[in-house]
């Protein structure tokens, strides 16, 4: 496939290209040490080169609030209002958020579709971009490896000068018309490592998983945990919801509206007559190990973590997702040697 | 069906909460429409003997306010505890950490006896209290869920989650990231991360979620370089009361 | 997974739009529970198979799941028995035959009734739980002759909590159906059994490979009915259950009904024990 | 009740008054022409703000000083804020002292409208409450709520939250106002604050009549700058005795206790004095913008004014001008262009600091001292209401005897009832910071 070539001063240049026909969501500065996705309209605005933002690009396709259904209480009657096709570009995402969209694609399409999540995700287009894994990522440890460039349309790998393009897709060829890119022909710079990992792939995770469940690190875990949610909330393959009515102040109609859920939340299992199925920390903290890890892997063969990193650099209590895991990798696996 | 009648009433408070009700401009006259309003101190001359929902904003911290409060919830079919103070005792059980003839002595010095006081104690030490609206001040949004599930006849369901969940929905940038300290984790969301959204720190005004984990929590603000007892005094700041006997 | 999903846009259905139907009869049970008879817009089956559930809509309010109590065979209409226990449940005992109310449904997988063909029914419910196991007993009395017996075991905390008191008088006569009662504490009235639903289960003259049970009730109750079975010998793959979690969409996926990698929505609510004995979550 | 004038015995207790912040009691005591008692006893529940400020860390002063009054929380955050700054040797920029005075701007406009129409009009109109005057002047109401929510809006755009506000902090501000809100905000002060307010004028020139004559000499003080109409910082300016600077605050309130309220009086040159709008109108009058100026001539407000009543029509001539300044404050940050600075929160120094402020209902002074771990050791906050209840005091006990042989009882009331609210005391304020000095 052909490469370009983007000189880092023609950045600004090449989203103005692509602002010019699009609507383009990318990375931006956000407050003090952070990055968050929104719409470009400052090309100067846009930061490629950041190490992650603070909610991945699902917030665009599965919003954190959103109304479901328009209700009008003097007719007892309820619409539902019109979803916007997505349409856009996003530029500047990471290889592990993409994936993590692809999983989220499974979530909405397999069982019963859901027409909210694909009109929003209709006519994306992804322009990913390389990143160099700080002391959080562990993406290459879940099979994602930061120059993968599966779902993009096109793909900016970085380079001491600027940006080595790829545009694997018509649609990319598309959004490059009429932005003079330079042939390139050199190799891609050698990846940088990963500093952080889990020792094991997914096909042994799911027995490491399978002889753990009582394993002492839920309760250990549980005694730091606050149980505050963020750790879900920010995870960018969490999908779960809860649902509120809001009734306007004359009490005349009102809206249903979603709003992104967590299992680590006490009241999230909690069912009439005060019954809780998962109340105890440690079993929501497995639930949540275990729906990146097992449930679904176990169908389909993928883990469900990306290997982002955001829960571990999010969590106020320091709780690492990978220090659980391997710290369950190297019991199971001392448990085996003791067997054999 | 009759509208409901309304009174409002306060106690040991800054009348923050009062303020903010009077702060619904848009939607004030759309209150008024739904509800009668028979007794407000603060706003009307008025008096009434019965009222369907008494709003009640501030501490209970004298023998009269006891009296009263007895009084208002022999009156009333609903009562609301409008406000931190109300609901939790607020700033003023800061005051209960402190011995009682102490503190009086350090305010008055020896013209104490002039004027009687209690421990500041929340409605709910006193009489059954219906629904709470938290915050301070209290959180206009959760007034207006509480007010139109009372008009629509449903119960309101507190929600019994940490700021964070809001300040995630919102996606703010964390303020333990700009080096602040942070009462959100185990503070009741509701606010919508109102304090985060504006960069400043959650003071925990809201209260703390029903099964807060202290432990963990005192352990995250003394990481983050506060001492054990600085970090005590600042889950203290709004939860005084319930944390009456807990120790650090 | 991994391949890439390409058709988007508004093809599916709206998942979360409830149907307007019109309560037509409000029965009360007892002082908790009330049989609500529901009618789709032009009379309109429902098409849902036992054990399967609705979510209904209070608009301003908010939305629960109810099993669907009534048998597909009654045309028509269908009915829900709920009881008052929250938000949606008391603003619904103030309903009165006329009001609207929002269905979406029928969801989860109910009862493949096939696999029952043939064979002994027996229903073990506790409390609440006959509200939906009623839907498949009254499918069984409506096509009695494709099975074989009917048992019925009914457990109540007391006699004054006993749902449909006419139709459990109607088995108790119909030589057809084998019915067992007991109540936790009895009132001064009480004459029959008491003592929990279990104590039921050891008098029963069962033909063992032929029989399949079907057990509906509060969490508490599966565990020990379920040692019990298992005691008298049925085996577990002869053994369904139905389960109950909070839910918020009914449709897959809001995610709180999971247990363990189960969604009781889509794989239940009805459940074959053999799948779920393993899911520490689950009993 | 009979009509009864030219009163031997006068005996008037009105518990727990209506419509003021806070609570207090009327008690009148005449006894065969002779008076024995005129006064305003405070009833409110003491809250021992000082107790709770002990040992507390500089972030968390300006948070626990704004819960004494949810009225004048942001007068009470600047105010200590200031305190704190001084204390700990933390300079602010140009961009947070304009920030804050468009805050205080935002305040009194805010509170001076609440005031007017919602507390003091209904005494004009003769009715109990603004909930009649909804059907009887929906105009008026909705005029008032319309320039309520626009002084609030500075306080939200601003502070995050006009009551408690939530982005001031020392040294600086947590979150910066954009460019666009700033404009908007302009554009709403100029095309609807402005003639609002205007129309406010008219309605108070229609009320006018209802307003009592009675006039007392008295000692006025207030905060004086050789800037602007000193809100935001100023020396500390009597009518008798002329400017000190702020660190003389103490001898320039002089408090003490009285048996017959909860909170501490005041005095300086005379038995009392009057802190408010209409201090500040006496005091600082040439500061005002021209339209406010044309305001005052046009409701008959002169300098040099002794009628305490007429401090509602001071307030509603300083608003006039809080929202015109408010406007040029804009234009000076548009100018500037508003961006986000880091707060200045690394002490130089530990020791003791003052602060003081024009709050609506006069000057709010708080002093603290400071140990080297930035927590408070010593705190001193003296508040405006505190400061006029002997003047109110000395007041009833003028009026009383002038209009005893004239008026019934409840008319006399009903003046005494006015003459409080016209102070627009904060009564809860009044008793929560009293004068302390921690035991070390
Ligand atoms: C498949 C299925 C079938 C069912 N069939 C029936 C049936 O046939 N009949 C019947 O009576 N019931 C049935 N239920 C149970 C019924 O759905 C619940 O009782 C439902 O909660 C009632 O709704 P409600 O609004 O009245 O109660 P809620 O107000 O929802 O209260 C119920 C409980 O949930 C808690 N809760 C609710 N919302 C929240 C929240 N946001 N945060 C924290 N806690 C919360 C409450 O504290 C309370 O304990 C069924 C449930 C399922 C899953
Ligand atoms: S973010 Fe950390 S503290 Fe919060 S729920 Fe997750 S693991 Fe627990
Ligand atoms: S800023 Fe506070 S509320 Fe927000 S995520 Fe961080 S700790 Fe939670
Ligand atoms: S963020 Fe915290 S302090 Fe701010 S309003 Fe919410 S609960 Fe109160």
């Amino acid at each position: 496939m052909a490469q370009y070539f983007l000189e880092q001063a023609r950045v600004a240049d090449f989203v103005a290209h692509l602002l010019a026909s699009n609507t383009v969501y990318a990375p931006h500065r956000k407050g003090s040490r952070s990055y968050a996705f929104a719409k470009a309209d400052d090309p100067a605005a846009v930061v490629l080169d950041y190490p992650r933002t603070l909610s991945s690009v699902k917030k665009f396709f599965l919003p954190p609030r959103e109304v479901l259904l328009n209700f009008d209480l003097t007719l007892d009657a309820a619409s539902v209002p019109p979803v916007e096709p997505g349409n856009a570009v996003f530029l500047g995402v990471h290889s592990y958020d993409l994936a993590a969209v692809r999983r989220l694609d499974f979530n909405f399409t397999t069982g019963n579709p859901e027409r909210n999540y694909l009109a929003r995700r209709d006519g994306a287009r992804f322009i990913g971009v390389s990143y160099v894994p700080d002391k959080f990522h562990f993406a290459g440890s879940v099979g994602i490896d930061p120059y993968d460039m599966t779902g993009c349309d096109m793909f900016l790998t970085k380079h001491a000068d600027g940006w080595i393009v790829d545009i694997p897709t018509g649609e990319g060829s598309e959004l490059a018309a009429g932005f003079k890119l330079e042939a390139h022909d050199e190799p891609k710079p050698p990846r940088a490592h990963f500093t952080q990992h889990v020792f094991v792939p997914q096909a042994r995770l799911g027995k490491v998983m399978e002889a753990s469940y009582d394993h002492p690190v839920w309760n250990e875990t549980a005694d730091a945990c606050l149980g505050c949610g963020t750790c879900n909330l920010v995870c960018p393959t969490c999908y779960c919801f809860n649902v509120q009515e809001n009734v306007d102040i004359a009490c005349t109609s009102g809206q249903r509206e979603r709003s992104w859920d967590g299992c680590m939340l006490r009241g999230f299992t909690e069912v009439a007559g005060g019954e809780f199925f998962r109340e105890k920390v440690a079993a929501r903290q497995r639930h949540r190990v275990y729906r990146k890890f097992k449930y679904i892997s176990d169908v389909t063969g993928q883990p469900w973590c990306v290997g982002c990193g955001r829960c571990t650099a999010s969590c106020t209590a320091k709780i690492s997702i990978v220090e659980i895991v391997n710290r369950l990798i190297r019991d199971s696996e001392r448990d085996e040697s003791i067997l054999t | 069906m009759a509208k409901p009648r309304v009174a409002i009433f306060d106690f040991t408070g800054c009348e923050g909460c009062e303020l903010s009700q009077l702060n619904f401009e848009d939607q004030l006259l759309d209150i008024l429409a739904q509800v009668d309003i028979v007794e407000w101190r603060e706003a009307m001359d008025d008096k009434a003997d019965e009222y369907d929902i008494a709003f009640v904003e501030g501490a209970l911290s004298t023998p009269d306010c006891i009296k009263r409060i007895h009084d208002i919830r022999r009156r009333t079919k609903v009562l609301v505890a409008l406000g931190a103070c109300a609901v939790d005792g607020g700033v003023n059980a800061i005051k209960n950490l402190h011995p009682i003839e102490e503190v009086r002595a350090t305010v008055y010095g020896q013209d104490q006896y002039l004027f009687p006081t209690l421990p500041a104690l929340p409605l709910s030490a006193v009489v059954k209290v219906d629904y709470n609206v938290r915050g301070c001040p209290m959180t206009q949004a959760e007034f207006l869920r509480v007010f139109t599930s009372l008009v629509m006849g449903k119960q309101f369901e507190e929600p019994d989650l940490a700021v964070c969940v809001e300040c995630k929905l919102n996606e703010n940038e964390c303020v333990y990231e700009r080096g602040m300290i942070c009462l959100g984790p185990v503070t009741r969301a509701g606010c919508n991360s109102h304090c985060t959204n504006f960069g400043q720190y959650c003071i925990g005004c809201r209260g703390l979620v029903s099964e807060p984990n202290l432990k963990g929590m005192n352990e995250v603000l003394t990481s983050h370089g506060l001492a054990v007892d600085e970090a005590w005094k600042r889950l203290q700041l709004y939860n005084a009361y319930r944390l009456q006997g807990v120790r650090a | 997974m991994e391949q890439q999903i390409q058709q988007f846009g508004a093809g599916p259905r709206e998942l979360y739009l409830p149907e307007m139907a019109v309560i037509t009869e409000v029965r009360r049970l007892t002082e908790l529970e009330t049989l609500y008879t529901v009618e789709l817009p032009g009379g309109r089956d429902l098409g849902h198979k036992p054990g399967q559930f609705v979510e209904v809509s209070l608009y301003g309010i908010g939305e629960a799941p109810f099993s669907i109590s009534s048998s597909p065979t009654r045309r028509g209409s269908f009915e829900l028995g709920i009881r008052r226990v929250g938000m949606l449940t008391d603003v619904l005992a103030g309903y009165a035959p006329g009001r609207k109310i929002g269905i979406r449904g029928p969801f989860g997988n109910g009862i493949d009734v096939s696999k029952f063909t043939g064979k002994d029914v027996l229903i073990i419910a506790g409390g609440i739980g006959l509200v939906p196991m009623r839907s498949l007993i009254n499918y069984v009395l409506d096509r009695r002759d494709e099975f074989g017996r009917l048992i019925i075991c009914y457990g109540s905390r007391s006699d004054s909590e006993l749902l449909f008191p006419d139709e459990l008088a109607a088995w108790e006569k119909d030589p057809r159906t084998e019915y067992h009662v007991t109540v936790d504490r009895g009132t001064e009235a009480w004459t029959g059994r008491t003592g929990v639903i279990t104590t039921l289960l050891p008098g029963l003259a069962l033909d063992l490979p032929n029989t399949v049970a079907c057990i509906c009730g509060p969490p508490v109750m599966y565990r020990f009915v379920v040692m019990a079975l298992r005691g008298r010998g049925l085996p577990d793959q002869n053994v369904y259950m139905s389960l109950e979690r909070r839910m918020k969409c009914g449709v897959g996926k809001c995610g709180h009904c999971q247990i363990n990698n189960t969604y009781v929505c889509q794989d239940g609510p009805v459940y074959n024990l053999p799948d779920i004995a393993k899911l520490r979550e689950a009993l | 009740m009979s009509r009864d004038l030219g009163l031997e015995n006068l005996d008037i207790n009105v518990k727990h008054l209506t419509r003021v912040e806070g609570h207090g009691n009327i008690v009148v005591d005449m006894k065969n022409g002779v008076l024995h008692k005129a006064q305003l006893d405070i009833v409110e529940a003491p809250r021992y703000f000082e107790a709770l400020l002990k040992g507390r860390s500089f972030h968390e002063a300006a948070i626990i000083t704004s819960r004494i009054c949810g009225i004048c929380s942001l007068g009470h955050q600047l105010t200590s804020l200031k305190a704190t700054e001084q204390a700990l040797g933390l300079a602010v920029t140009e961009q947070t002292v304009l920030l804050r005075k468009l805050l205080i701007h935002g305040a009194t406009l805010q509170s001076n409208v609440l005031h007017a129409y919602f507390l003091a009009a209904p005494d004009f109109l003769k009715v109990g409450s603004v909930i009649p005057l909804v059907a009887t002047h929906p105009d008026v109401v909705l005029r008032a709520l319309r320039m309520k929510k626009l002084a609030n809006d500075i306080g939200d755009a601003v502070g995050g939250r006009a009551v408690h506000p939530i982005t001031c902090v020392p040294g600086g501000f947590t979150h910066v106002p954009t460019a666009d809100t700033l404009r908007l905000l302009r554009k709403k002060m100029v095309e609807q604050m402005v003639p609002d307010w205007l129309a406010t004028v008219e309605t108070m020139k229609a009320l006018a009549g209802a307003i009592p004559v009675f006039e007392r000499p008295t000692e006025y003080i207030s905060l004086r700058s050789d800037g602007d109409y000193a809100l935001y910082d100023g020396d500390i300016c009597s009518t008798d005795t002329g400017r000190v600077p702020d660190s003389e605050y103490r001898r320039m309130t002089n408090e003490f206790i009285v048996p017959h309220s909860s909170s501490k009086h005041c005095k300086v040159s005379r038995s009392s004095y009057m802190v408010g709008a209409l201090a500040r109108w006496n005091n600082n009058h040439d500061k005002l913008c021209p339209e406010a100026l044309q305001a005052a001539a046009a409701l008959g407000l002169k300098p040099g004014c002794t009628n305490p009543y007429l401090n509602t029509v001071a307030q509603v001539v300083e608003a006039g001008h809080c929202a015109l300044d408010a406007v040029a404050i804009i234009d000076q940050l548009l100018e500037m262009g508003p961006r986000y600075e880091k707060p200045n929160q690394e002490p130089t120094q530990f020791g003791t600091g003052i602060g003081s402020t024009e709050v609506p209902r006069g000057i709010l002074y708080h002093e603290y001292t400071y140990d080297r771990q930035a927590r408070i050791v010593k705190a001193n906050c003296i508040i405006p209401t505190g400061q006029n209840l002997a003047n109110i005091d000395d007041d009833m006990k003028k009026l009383v005897p002038e209009v005893v042989a004239t008026k019934s009882k409840e008319e006399i009331t009903s003046w005494l009832e006015m003459l409080v609210r016209a102070y627009d005391p904060c009564i809860s304020c009044s008793v929560h910071m009293l004068d302390v000095e921690f035991m070390e």
